[in-house]
């Protein structure tokens, strides 16, 4: 039931509200110096050397696509896997044959370099 | 719990192409592109899926079920024979044009297999999810297809062009099903038909789902509002994507429009089926008037391949067991004469080219006479001329139509393929009497001059002659062609073999 | 007080997709769109589908949204190529609208003047974890093997497009 | 209880929304953003006509589980494409981009 979400609701309220509360409680209270070192993104103590928004190489975008794939995969994963008391072996094996089938293409995706970087 | 016993004979066709397809993903994987393997690979299964078919298909008894979701009745099977022809001819053509412009062969057959799998399960689906996720599987398996010769920019943009259209035309399609879901409470085919027999609870919501179930189609099938992808995306693909797909898809889409109209939504064919005959009559006209100004060969094959949807959508509108066979029957021709069609353009291209322009035709007969008897019969065969298979594609269409009291439409149609005659036998015309251009291209200059005496003037080759093509023209390509040239002729001399065949396998849809 | 949550939702919706269609700069758009998909899986949770109200939250905003802001990145927001043949999109603007306008008037029509009669009874747990695991294991189990084949494709397509185009 | 009409009609407000997004922006990415805005207005139709039509079956929700793994594998290919079209126009500017390697 939707009422059983109140929780949840309360919570997420909660969250927003102290992080706006945290956010603006040091904007109020404490004073501003930006000074330039105080404005650079923070590189490990190292003096930054480029620009932070730059672009990636092409070849990361495989390795995105490849999350958003088993991403789905897991969707599946989950109500099979509370369900797999019931399902007995036909749920093992139609799970082999879906997961199968996307091992081939991981394998495939592997040799052929995309996961190189 | 009860778990479900499966009959998986039902999908046996496509069982064997998946996993020639995975077959073929390993072999290229582990062991790097070997082309004539994963082309054998990819040949022998599509063939023994469409021997699978065919047996299956001359089983007794009632037809087998997976469970609530698919079917392998006549109707199916026989769509599936249509597929593997045009799938078959496909991989022939691929043989030899497509290692030279891409590296990733292994890729192209598995695709290529995946399309297929999605296409014949499209044709035996009985459940709006199955259709909807076989409809998805050859679409994106076509988008990347398409856009498969990477080192010509405007075969990428009719790649992408293709692809938001037809994630366009998927929503559309899906909103319709939805709408359909909303009216009837069912997602399954012969489920939806029991809830409108007794007249529907909400008709504005059922009426208004089976539009957009339209426009969903009319995109994959290229009925004429919905058409614009065709004339981008056929020149841009390469030739044998373009030959594959010009008759595969339409094959699967038509199985699943006619299934899902025929089964599901009889009692609303009097609103569709108007609704159809007017796309079917603009889609025609249209298609076949602008095929009348191209100057070059694979931009109006689209655009002819645009008016065919419109004939073929003719037998749908008829929407009776006569005109669902008629439309199987046109969809087997066009399987060979379309994609024979695009062959002999392959076998015509030049590496890298986009486009192959008419003017290369001129003189044609001179320097291949094989080759140019084959293209006269595939035009022959376009136009609708006996004895070839597309005259009796159209008698049964038109006639299917007339006995369902579509008469002008039949009229339409009639007068569309005069038009048409004058862009295809100009082709033929241009091959035999026009005195060759002065840039004659000098690879395919080289034929076997011999040989061109002996049939130059008759429209049908002898078989041999396939074989006895120039060096250029490599086996494969010969092979595709002869095979459909073989193809269109048998079907047009008896036509008798398949129609009792195809009446009887249509009943299952009803 | 379910009406209430109802309008302010939908409202947000609504704004979010607005914000879809009308931003200039893509990485707003996608923002907007991360918005519109937030809310739709409350309103999932709303009808009773708990678990696609999940999935919507771990699909659509936790992976498509990032895929998207990861291409608009990749490739700068403004140097998207264009989607259909150039030329002045004023016409097509027009177009869409009208498009977009009898397609609300239609549907909104159609839909209410279907007159349905809801049947609004309490029904427990259908759209748990478990309802949806029973059916999609057994009776769905042809569509969700051809999930798989369909990731397949992707992940085929993803190697083939992605890669540099290399000419031999 | 909210009557599933107004699902309904927020279903369809997000459709012409999306509509329009679909046909009037011209950046291709923007163009996949309507689609996926429709794609999201028809699993509302989904799930509610399955809420209140057949309230005790699940099949509405399941096929709009599909509906979400497709968008995905084809928001997948798409961008692909739109990326794979990016390279073959501007190859200098992601050369560049490899610096990043070292």
């Amino acid at each position: 039931m939707p009422s059983d979400y109140l929780p949840i609701l309360i919570l997420i309220v909660l969250a927003t509200v102290f992080a706006i509360i945290a956010m603006a409680l040091p904007a109020v209270l404490g004073p501003s110096r930006k000074t330039k070192a105080k404005l650079e993104p923070y590189e490990s103590g190292m003096v930054p050397y480029t620009d932070a928004r730059r672009r990636f190489p092409v070849q990361y975008y495989v390795i995105a696509v490849l999350f958003i794939l088993f991403d789905i995969e897991v969707i599946f994963l989950y109500p099979w896997a509370v369900m797999l008391r019931q399902l007995r072996l036909f749920g093992l094996i139609e799970m082999a044959v879906f997961l199968g089938i996307l091992l081939v293409g991981y394998v495939f995706v592997w040799k052929k370099g995309a996961l190189e970087w | 719990m009860t778990l479900p016993t499966l009959d998986l004979v039902v999908l046996l066709p496509q069982l064997i192409v998946l996993t020639a397809a995975l077959l073929v993903l390993v072999v290229d994987g582990l062991s790097g592109a070997r082309s004539w393997l994963l082309a054998g690979i990819s040949l022998v299964a599509l063939l023994a899926a469409g021997a699978a078919a065919i047996w299956l298909s001359l089983q007794p008894g009632e037809p087998r079920r997976l469970q609530a979701m698919a079917v392998a009745d006549g109707f199916a099977l026989l769509f599936d024979v249509v597929i593997v022809v045009a799938a078959v001819l496909g991989v022939l053509l691929a043989y030899q044009s497509i290692p030279r412009i891409s590296q990733q062969v292994g890729s192209y057959y598995a695709l290529l297999l995946l399309a297929v799998v999605g296409m014949m399960t499209m044709g035996a689906a009985l459940d709006l999810i199955v259709v909807f996720l076989a409809l998805e599987i050859l679409s994106l398996a076509l988008y990347i297809l398409a856009g498969f010769n990477r080192s010509e920019p405007r075969s990428a943009e009719a790649s992408l062009k293709y692809f938001l259209l037809g994630a366009f035309a998927s929503a559309f399609f899906l909103y319709g099903a939805a709408l359909v879901y909303g009216a009837t409470a069912s997602l399954n085919l012969e489920a939806i038909a029991a809830a409108l027999a007794g007249g529907s609870r909400s008709p504005a919501m059922l009426y208004l789902g089976i539009a957009l179930l339209i426009v969903g189609f009319g995109f994959k099938v290229a009925l004429v509002p919905f058409h614009m992808w065709t004339p981008d995306v056929y020149p841009g693909a390469p030739t044998p994507v373009t030959a594959f797909m010009s008759a595969a898809t339409k094959a699967a889409a038509f199985a699943a429009f006619l299934r899902l109209f025929l089964t599901a939504l009889p009692t609303a064919q009097p609103t569709w089926s108007w609704a159809l005959a007017v796309l079917a009559a603009v889609t025609m006209t249209l298609g076949n008037v602008a095929a009348l100004r191209q100057r070059e060969l694979k931009r109006m094959l689209a655009y002819s391949s645009i008016a065919h949807a419109g004939y073929a959508a003719v037998g749908l509108v008829a929407g009776t067991a006569q005109g669902a066979g008629a439309v199987l029957f046109y969809l087997l021709a066009y399987a060979f004469m379309n994609v024979g069609a695009f062959g002999v353009v392959a076998a015509l291209e030049r590496a890298g080219e986009y486009d192959v322009a008419r003017g290369r035709l001129a003189g044609l007969s001179e320097r291949q006479p094989a080759l140019a008897a084959a293209m006269a019969i595939f035009m022959f065969s376009l136009t609708g001329i006996p004895p070839f298979a597309g005259f009796f594609g159209k008698l049964y269409v038109f006639g299917a139509a007339v006995a369902a009291g579509w008469g002008w439409l039949v009229v339409i149609g009639v007068i569309n393929s005069v038009i048409s005659a004058y862009y295809y036998l100009q082709v033929t015309v241009e091959m035999y009497f026009a005195a060759p251009a002065a840039e004659a291209p000098a690879a395919a200059a080289a034929g076997k001059k011999g040989r061109a005496v002996a049939k130059a003037a008759a429209p049908s080759p002898a078989p041999e002659e396939g074989k006895a093509a120039p060096a250029p023209l490599s086996r494969a390509t010969a092979a595709a062609v002869l095979a459909a040239a073989l193809g269109t002729v048998l079907i047009g001399v008896l036509p008798a073999l398949l129609t009792g065949w195809i009446a009887q396998a249509v009943q299952g849809i009803f | 007080m379910q009406l209430v949550l109802f309008f302010v939702l939908a409202l947000l919706a609504v704004a979010g997709a607005v914000g879809v269609v009308l931003s200039k700069n893509a990485v707003y758009s996608a923002l907007a769109l991360l918005l519109n998909f937030a809310v739709l899986a409350v309103f999932y949770i709303m009808l009773n589908a708990q678990f696609l109200g999940v999935v919507q939250v771990i699909v659509y905003a936790g992976a498509i949204v990032v895929l998207f802001l990861f291409v608009i990145m990749l490739i700068g927001g403004q140097l998207a190529p264009d989607a259909l043949t150039a030329g002045s999109r004023r016409p097509a603007r027009v177009v869409a609208l009208i498009a977009g306008l009898v397609a609300l008037a239609g549907l909104a029509y159609g839909l209410v003047s279907g007159a349905l009669a809801p049947q609004t009874g309490q029904v427990q747990g259908s759209g748990s974890v478990q309802a949806i695991g029973r059916v999609l294991f057994t009776d769905y189990l042809l569509p969700f093997e051809l999930a798989s084949v369909l990731l397949l494709v992707a992940m085929i397509g993803a190697v083939v497009l992605a890669r540099k185009p290399t000419k031999s | 209880m909210v009557p599933l009409s107004w699902y309904l009609v927020l279903a369809a407000a997000l459709f012409s929304l999306g509509l329009y997004g679909a046909l009037s922006r011209r950046n291709a990415i923007a163009v996949l953003m309507g689609v996926e805005l429709i794609l999201n207005a028809v699993n509302i139709n989904l799930v509610a006509f399955n809420r209140f039509i057949v309230p005790a079956a699940v099949n509405g929700q399941i096929f709009a589980l599909f509906v979400l793994a497709v968008a995905a594998a084809e928001a997948a290919v798409g961008l692909a494409l739109i990326i794979a079209i990016y390279r073959t126009r501007n190859t200098v500017n992601l050369e560049d981009a490899d610096l990043m390697k070292g």
